[in-house]
């Protein structure tokens, strides 16, 4: 069962955990928690370079940009042009074209701006990028920015960072369902049992940063995220009992004395 | 000469390339991009890009983020 | 992490998933199950000898006792005296004390007899048995049968064979609140997030079987429960993120170009 | 002589004790739990367990179960 | 519609919706919820009377014994004996024998203690007494107290007090359909839909308290839950339509210009 | 409390449910549900007269438009263009200009297309129509079509004819929060407490029509719906009470014998 | 003269207004919206509006739906 | 005398009845019930019902409660 990959743009991956870099006490504690959550990728903002103090530590000096994939994000964006010359930049500065965006509405929210976010889209991946891309829970916007090329579809499964799990399984699953490149569940996980279920609906993947990087113990929390999403992947893969009204014994009734 | 970086003002040497100012800041090349004049500089290209007073610029490097 | 156990009447496992033997194509099937559970436990059935037909594949020649506990049940009893008959057989046959006590009250819901239960337990303990009991969610009766002196609490999740998952959550929750003999859910669980859930409400354990032999590959939904196990349970460990009304971003604000 | 074993008549040679009993139904006794007229037989005393005509006998071992 | 009545030992109700008679500011706003609620039966705690302080409002004063049926309950006892002792001078005071009895396990849970429970509606029931029994929601026990003869079984939605609604819905139905006597879910109901919901799943009636006193507005409060229980009834009735995986259109496809 | 009222685009009603007029027996049982649910607002399809046969029974001739208030809808349309052309055509044969906007993604789900119903939004609002619009729970594009003038923002609660709730109530919430026209639920409800919790998350309405038109007797079912909308409003503007993890006496601890 | 109406082709009395049509065909004007070759012709213009071989029509109404 | 009423001591005028009783305190007998020495008395029977010294009553009546 080992075998089975997923596979984003090109590249195949053993893990289908893609954790974020942020909200940790320090990158040590976050190279830590990459360890244990067993990801191959990490998402990674862009953010200017801090010319006063020169020894404040370096993301890339405790997660080898060689041992995993860097997924350079647009957090922070909210319009369909930051977000594209963040990636430009990214792109330049680590010199590979797989990306992960997002064009977000509001603060209080980060609710995807889908308009622009589809926009976007288009215009990254004319520009030879790899679209992973954060969206809202809608299959017709999904199926929207597949046909634009994107390399895996994002929705979310609740706010980002709210840690209500995954709200409205109906559309994850019309999205899995209509989907021919993986889809991930971005943003809304809070706990193991939540990025299961996002895996049992037939996800290929799930993302995510503050329910590790906000448990009481990450290192153990991302542990636990690396077997649930195992777990939730080879229950979609065994195909769960049918549920039942009433009860239905599971030792044989002849030969009671 | 006097440029914009990062949104900041700065005094630096007259006359000399982006090379020169990346080393000048101490920065380590390979880890970074640079914008100048919202026109992005290839690192192939840091030596024969010469700047100029008011010239702005955006260096930018990854940090952790979600 | 691997180092905290699940301790039930002295004896100490690794494993926190006990798995039922009912159910399956065969015992051969059953054992591969087993393995990829990672099961050290197992629940068996007492039944009559089939005089008839001696070829009959025995559970013990696919399931060695040696490797796995047995934990003989009563499925199949509805009343105190009727468990106790078949669990003094069960200790004759085996030579071991721990057993797994159901009480049934009709073939309907397969819902645990409360009263009877509570009787036979008193009786069983009396007469030196190791008794981890099947009961409701009732936090009050579980209190009963742990002063009754059981050696491990086992409230439904839901009916038995009806894979509804870990209905009431917050009785589950009482139960654990207020017990000092590990708490393992028995019954309801349906597919790999319902053992996660369980776990994360602090159980100790979880017990299955129709959720993995009436999967459509039931070795990997084994593999899976095995999984989702350690997950619930290290993420109860670990502390899990507060849930937010709204969003909280996970990248830096400062630095943006 | 005729005993009721797990619920159904049956004839066996007379005057035997439970193990020879088990040798002849070609049971292992190391795998059973025998009851004889409602007690529990231990596996020790089937040798000096005598049977007699009519006696009910119920011979159980482990199955799958839930 | 109107029709169909709530017959409890022999009295028939046209309003399916009782309310306790606790925890509001004052006697004259419970009267008014009660108007509101268009309550017929209302419970009522059998306390001490205060020697000292002559002129406290009285609550017989406020909701009139002749227009509500008072229900005395057993709410603050915690045996069998403190129950019977207490219905008996209810008897005496009220003059008549229908009561609710509620023997509670403690004081953090107020979970019914089952087997006091059983025990003294049975002493109860031989003594004359019509009731209306508290209980959790086990089918099994809830069979056993209809055996004995209780006029209505009353299985709780969620702990008294908490709102957190109707819990297990499947032990709730299967209390429904084994029961010939009415089934009244009492305690848990948060908000209006929760009435609604224990409605729908066929229960006979709704007994709250908490959910109109502590609302912002009781008595708005208790309007919406008369409204509530007739639509969660009609509903139930009704027979509402299936559920479906995908959509389906409501206006014709025919006749499309 | 009968005061409040709910105004669309200046038109005041005492009704908040609003009913479909597809799916009945007939237009006879039709009325009679308009009737029991208490509505003032129907919507009704555009379609080709029959020429053929006549003698068809006419939907003027039992849902008099002089009663109840015509809401045209685009069911069926699939483009913003057969949207817009064929509400031109429901004005000139109704003669008025309120009408309720859908186009659709696709017959399988029915999705919402969010693109294309604002640019057809815009459109009709630039020609004079006051566009009640159906939509997806996206809170940014609820807020797009609020910017654009919509007179009301019609959700959908799960896909329509689904009978499946109001699945995403974190965002129904979040929509309603920041709207100052009416929030109004289309689509979703299977049940009476699904139209309660609609409006107990704040909507100003909800709209139906298989819940009705499916039900068993769905006359019964309308006036459970006329009666669940009152509640969930009520229980709204009431205030519910806090949930407690605990229990919470509702009789006084004071007085006890 | 033929007309298409509702997709349907129809011969119709020659040189008539569409006031005379929807007489013809036994329609009350009042429920109506009428499209003349994709065009919507108002009520009140019925009867200045001479149809012409090959007219394309679309009458509609209200019915039904959800 | 001196009794015990609703837990506390109460000295009250000597040799009287329940019914005398219920009056001196003030309380309206119809909506009341009154145990004396863990028995209940009737309401007929407070005339009838002489207190001693001693006695232990419950005197009780309906309040809110859920």
């Amino acid at each position: 069962m080992g075998a089975e990959k997923l596979v984003v743009a090109g590249r195949s991956f053993s893990s289908r955990l893609i954790i974020g870099t942020g909200k940790y006490q320090s990158y040590e504690e976050n190279a830590r928690a990459a360890e244990a959550a067993g990801a191959e990728m990490v998402t990674v903002a862009v953010r200017r370079v801090n010319l006063t103090d020169r020894d404040k530590p370096m993301l890339v000096d405790y997660l080898d940009p060689e041992k995993f994939v860097y997924l350079p994000n647009t957090a922070g964006c909210f319009t369909a042009d930051e977000a594209i010359r963040t990636l430009r930049l990214a792109r330049e500065a680590g010199g590979w074209s797989l990306v992960k965006l997002e064009v977000l509405a509001d603060q209080k929210t980060l609710y995807p701006e889908m308009e622009e976010t589809l926009r976007a889209a288009r215009l990254l991946i004319k520009d030879g990028f790899d679209v992973m891309v954060y969206c809202s829970d809608d299959p017709v916007y999904a199926r929207k920015l597949e046909d634009a090329g994107c390399a895996a579809i994002m929705p979310l499964g609740s706010l980002i960072g709210s840690g209500l799990g995954i709200i409205n399984q109906v559309n994850i699953r019309l999205i899995v369902e209509q989907s021919s490149v993986p889809v991930i569940v971005d943003a809304g996980v809070g706990t193991a049992s939540d990025a299961a279920v996002a895996m049992e609906l037939g996800c290929d993947g799930v993302l995510m940063n503050t329910a590790i990087a906000e448990a009481k113990d990450p290192i153990l929390m991302a542990s636990a995220m690396k077997h649930a999403v195992i777990a939730g992947r080879q229950a979609y893969l065994a195909g769960r009992m049918a549920k039942k009204r009433y009860a239905d014994p599971s030792s044989p009734l002849a030969g009671l004395i | 000469m006097e440029l914009t970086i990062n949104g900041e003002k700065r005094r630096v040497k007259p006359s000399q390339t982006l090379a020169g100012l990346v080393e000048e800041l101490g920065l380590d090349p390979r880890k970074l991009a640079v914008e100048r004049n919202r026109a992005i500089v290839p690192k192939s290209a840091y030596r024969q890009t010469p700047l100029a007073d008011g010239d702005q610029l955006e260096i930018v490097h990854f940090v952790g983020g979600g």
